[in-house]
């Protein structure tokens, strides 16, 4: 018997993935907008559970959902969103845009049917009770430096968005 | 069916591709400079898809500590973005992404 | 962004643009909103949080007390100004009583003068036990609110069982009393205050080194001595900010003079200073009652005053320190049984002016805190 | 039918020492959310009328007296009212987001008990990143309250809105910091790996013999009080309930909210406030252990503290017992009587019941942990009772300036003190 909860969790979870996300390109009002990509990330969060990442979900959770989009929910309500809402939404190179992502997406089937052979039918369940602990080994190991870097790079995107939103400083 | 009903490591990226084009499509046609941010976060978690798809396929746990480093980047992108974005609207009073047409202003 | 203490006047037909492009925000405090201490409305101009200016709207509980009075004899104007400064009713009796009486050329007997500063210190008692609630409620502080209300019960018995009424009183009447005082009144007058004293060590206990409330008051609302005077800002808000001027020391009306008592002032003008000011006077009335208890003199209480009260041709500008700062009657008599006119000097009127200045610069809770340091009384603002 | 004996047995097996959802039983996970969902709902019912009771007495004046004997009804009849009103929707908002938004809120609160453990196997599930996700989780409520503010289109919410939002993201930063000393706590153990379950937090606490509050004396300490603080600031609590100042705000961002709506938001932060205080119980009160569980651990102690749950509920009765006997003899307050007689017999009912040995050794555990909680909402309303509010720039200047530098440096201490003890 196939187990039947894997597909129903991840087709439903892909469902809602893609119906928020073209809510999110769709709508007009960008607080909807916003709401939608917060499903959308909410949604994600469980499709790693699904892949045995806990610990990348619950960073999903914390800083996607918890953290950057209140930033954008702050921002939508800080600036004036009438006005844009009942102008025109797309670009006038509109059709440039979509023809574009077409060949992206064609690309894309190109290389998935082409490479399809190699991925493995059968995948090795792995114990999820380690995961945060390998997490941090590596994190703290291996990817020291990078992670360093990453804290440098958070100080310099607050120092930025300081020094660009201040009125005066 | 069976191809349907069992899941691997394929539909995961198809899911990720279809993620990502949807956030290609919104950053090329928006006008709202908030909706092209979206969007971007939209492609920046397509990649921590297939990142962590990956992740699964091998059984390593290197493509999670990149998804790591992925949100912390989507983190530091959206706050300076956001913080150009009300610089921006404090000046031209609009967020439409048209109207950034100058280096200075 | 301009220096917030430069600003024009506030130009309400600018529309109202949301935060960021014009840096501003028009909000509307009242009639109805529960931090106004009535139907006062402050319009805010606000920058973010910060007040850029702002402007009081009054008259929404303007009754014509002032045209009523030209309208009514001299003693039935009497209750009516017991309905401005509806908390402190007593002492605008009072005011009203003894412009009358000056206009009279009349004077009020010893003990009646007694029973008058008696009941008219109580009263500040209670406006100021009402002010130390609503003050700590808008802050935050909900507890005070009840404490206060609990202690001002036993006032208003007071008032209940002397006249009848616990509010307004309508206790005086022109050239003395109407009623003698009722059995056991010293000895009731006594308990309270020996029932009283701890009590304000209790409000001091709940607030005066609370870190939040320290927080939320030093440096809040902060008015000069200089800016005072020029306002004409009176009352507790004056002597906070370090000027030594109470009417009933300064000009010493009813038979204050033969009190000892002192004037509690303060030196920064800051929210925090006016809260210890009535505290510290508080105290005093305390001090003011006993001595006015103990000596009470035995003997009429009504001078002899004509069955229908026909004051000569002239004007008679009386005031006294009502709870809230100077109140003032100004009356003018063309010898009918009416006056020809009638116009008060409000306190809370006077005072509301410098909200203007006290907040500017300041956070929007902060208009809460001042709002309610300046202890205005609808009733009274409006008239 | 079978299996279904089979999974009510496998359960009351005394042996079983891992949560349902750890195990992987469906039934009784979900008897468990059913047991969880009741008993919140309770505890926000019972919430309210202690707040309302116990803030009244601080104020000398009574409380609710009048539905119910001493009140006991007023919540419900409450409740009642405000399902009954006429559920408003502005003109001017946008009727989507505000009519979602309270689900948020709510969502958000209750989720976060999926993974609180009220015993050893007492718990829905005990996850790998339990912590993570109840912070995580707790932090989406901020959402709703945006969406509440915004979509009022009105002045006051959306400042409440904003006021309400930008404090819950800066203290749940110092409130990480505080969690991430106490975690950095579970890893002094032989293998040295420390671990996110809230299980293994209190697992960890009984190993090591030592609540977290006490350990590395006062390290443990200020990072409780830390998190202490900004479990207030976090649930919107006087005296830093800014977004809904009511002498400022009116009501703040839920100042057009009616009816069920609304008590859906006054639902959602009763909740969240069990919330985190069930975080703080965890963390460094030792979840569900008795107190002194090392120091008195003979066997005659077990017991004795085994009477303690039975001996609260048998007082609580008596004083129900004791107020009935002053209730005035007049026919007026005969159904009073009766009532607050019967609730007092329930109360002993359940007293008795926990008497017998088999159902004080299962339930002893959630009884510890309730206190605990319980303990954290009577200084919630004694909070509310004493202090002024903060002003928001004070309260800013409180999250990072006071508590952010504190929390990183007991952080920093704690790893450093705990690196010298496992070096030792």
């Amino acid at each position: 018997m196939t187990p039947v909860a894997t597909p129903f969790f991840f087709y439903l979870l892909a469902a809602t993935m893609l119906i928020g996300g073209i809510l999110v390109i769709t709508c007009k009002n960008a607080v909807h907008s916003a709401l939608a990509l917060i499903v959308t990330l909410l949604a994600q969060a469980n499709i790693y559970l699904m892949l045995y990442a806990p610990f990348v979900a619950g960073v999903q959770i914390i800083l996607y959902a918890g953290g950057i989009m209140v930033l954008f929910l702050f921002v939508i309500m800080l600036v004036n969103i009438d006005r844009a809402m009942k102008e025109r939404q797309f670009n006038s190179q509109w059709w440039v845009g979509i023809i574009a992502a077409t060949a992206l997406g064609g690309l894309f089937i190109a290389v998935y049917t082409k490479g399809k052979s190699i991925f493995p039918e059968r995948i090795p369940s792995i114990a999820e009770g380690e995961n945060t602990q390998r997490v941090a080994t590596l994190l703290y190991g291996q990817y020291m430096f990078a992670f360093e870097i990453a804290s440098l790079l958070l100080l310099v995107a607050i120092i930025g968005a300081v020094v660009m939103a201040k009125k005066r400083i | 069916m069976d191809a349907l009903l069992h899941i691997t490591t394929l539909h995961y990226l198809v899911l990720g591709a279809a993620l990502f084009l949807l956030g290609v499509i919104g950053v090329l046609t928006r006008r709202n400079v908030v909706i092209v941010l979206m969007s971007i976060e939209l492609i920046l978690n397509a990649v921590n898809l297939n990142l962590i798809a990956f992740s699964r396929m091998w059984g390593g746990l290197h493509g999670q500590i990149f998804a790591i480093f992925v949100i912390t980047d989507a983190a530091a992108e959206a706050a300076v973005g956001l913080g150009i974005l009300i610089a921006f609207f404090r000046n031209k009073e609009t967020v439409n992404i048209d109207e950034v047409n100058l280096l200075k202003w | 962004m301009p220096d917030p203490t430069s600003l024009s006047p506030l130009d309400l037909d600018t529309p109202d643009k949301t935060f960021l492009d014009a840096n501003e925000l028009i909000i509307n405090m009242g009639p109805q909103h529960p931090a106004t201490h009535g139907v006062l409305r402050v319009i805010l101009r606000l920058d973010g949080e910060k007040v850029l200016g702002l402007e009081c709207v009054i008259g929404y509980l303007h009754r014509g007390v002032e045209k009523i009075g030209e309208n009514r004899t001299y003693a039935m104007f009497n209750p009516y100004v017991d309905r401005m400064d509806y908390v402190a009713a007593v002492s605008n009796g009072l005011g009203y009583c003894e412009a009358v009486e000056k206009l009279l050329a009349i004077e009020a007997p010893p003990r009646a003068q007694h029973v008058r500063v008696i009941l008219t210190e109580l009263n500040r008692l209670t406006s100021h036990q009402l002010w130390l609630g609503t003050h700590a409620l808008d802050i935050g502080a909900i507890t005070p609110l009840f404490y206060t209300f609990r202690d001002r019960e036993e006032i208003l018995k007071i008032f209940e069982k002397y006249c009848g009424a616990r509010l307004t009183t309508h206790a005086f009447r022109i050239g003395g009393l109407q009623y003698e005082t009722y059995s056991g009144f010293e000895r009731e007058v006594k308990n309270f205050l020996a029932f009283f004293r701890p009590k304000i060590d209790e409000y001091e206990e709940l607030l005066t080194t609370n870190r939040i409330w320290l927080e939320r008051t030093r440096g809040i609302g902060k008015i000069s001595a200089e800016d005072c005077i020029a306002l004409g800002v009176t009352g507790p808000v004056l002597r906070a900010s370090g000027v030594k001027w109470d009417l009933r020391k300064a000009q010493p009306y009813a038979n204050y003079k033969n009190f000892d008592f002192e004037i509690p002032i303060g030196e920064n003008g800051d929210t925090y200073d006016r809260y210890i000011v009535r505290m510290a006077e508080m105290r005093q009335s305390v001090r003011i009652i006993e001595q006015a208890v103990d000596a009470l003199p035995e003997g009429p209480i009504m001078a002899k005053v004509p069955k229908v009260i026909k004051p000569p041709v002239g004007e008679v500008y009386h005031s006294i320190e009502a709870p809230k700062g100077e109140l003032g009657y100004f009356i003018v008599s063309d010898g009918s049984t009416q006056p020809y006119r009638v116009r008060v000097r409000p306190p809370s009127f006077v005072n509301l002016q410098a909200l203007d200045t006290m907040c500017r610069g300041q956070l929007v809770a902060d208009v809460i805190a001042v709002i309610g340091t300046l202890d205005i009384v609808l009733g009274e603002v409006d008239r | 039918m079978h299996d279904l004996i089979q999974y009510v047995q496998s359960y009351l097996d005394p042996n079983v020492k891992v949560t349902p959802g750890a195990a992987g039983n469906m039934f009784w996970a979900f008897v468990y959310i059913m047991l969880v969902f009741l008993g919140l709902s309770v505890a926000v019912i019972a919430m309210n009328w202690l707040e309302r009771k116990i803030l009244a007495h601080m104020q000398v004046r009574l409380g609710p007296m009048r539905v119910g004997p001493h009140g006991l009804l007023q919540p419900i009849a409450d409740a009642l009212k405000l399902l009954l009103k006429e559920d408003l929707i502005p003109a001017g908002a946008d009727s989507f987001v505000f009519w979602f938004a309270p689900f948020i809120v709510v969502l958000a609160a209750f989720c976060v008990f999926v993974v609180v453990p009220f015993g050893p196997q007492h718990a829905i599930t005990d996850m790998n990143i339990g912590i993570l996700f109840m912070l995580g989780v707790s932090s989406l409520s901020v959402l709703g309250v945006v969406m509440a503010g915004w979509a009022s289109n009105s002045h006051y919410p959306l400042i409440g809105a904003l006021r309400s939002s930008a404090q819950m993201v800066s203290y749940e930063i110092a409130m990480g910091l505080a969690v991430i000393s106490a975690i950095l706590m579970t890893s002094l153990n032989a293998t040295g790996t420390g671990t996110l379950s809230m299980i293994g937090i209190v697992e960890a606490q009984k190993a090591q013999g030592e609540w977290f509050i006490f350990k590395f004396f006062p390290l443990g300490l200020i990072a409780f009080f830390i998190f202490a603080v900004a479990m207030v600031a976090e649930t919107n609590r006087a005296p830093f309930d800014l977004a809904e100042a009511e002498s400022e705000l009116t009501a703040g961002f839920h100042t057009e909210y009616s009816g069920f709506r609304w008590s859906l938001f006054f639902l959602g932060e009763y909740t969240a406030m069990i919330a985190v205080s069930s975080i703080a119980v965890t963390l460094w009160l030792g979840g569900w252990l008795r107190p002194f569980p090392n120091l008195l651990n003979s066997p005659t102690w077990d017991t004795l503290f085994s009477y303690v749950p039975g001996a609260t509920f048998l007082f609580l009765a008596a004083i129900c017992f004791y107020n009935v006997a002053r209730m005035p003899k007049h026919p007026y307050f005969r159904i009073q009587t009766m009532g607050l007689g019967a609730f007092g017999a329930a109360l002993a009912l359940i007293g008795l019941i926990l008497f017998i040995p088999v159902v004080s050794v299962r339930v002893q555990d959630i009884f510890w942990f309730t206190a605990k909680v319980a303990g954290f909402q009577y200084l919630y309303i004694w909070y509310r009772g004493t202090f002024p509010r903060y002003r928001f720039d004070q309260l800013m200047h409180l999250g990072w300036k006071v508590l952010l530098p504190l929390g990183l440096g007991v952080l920093i201490l704690t790893a450093g003190v705990g690196l010298l003890q496992i070096k030792s």
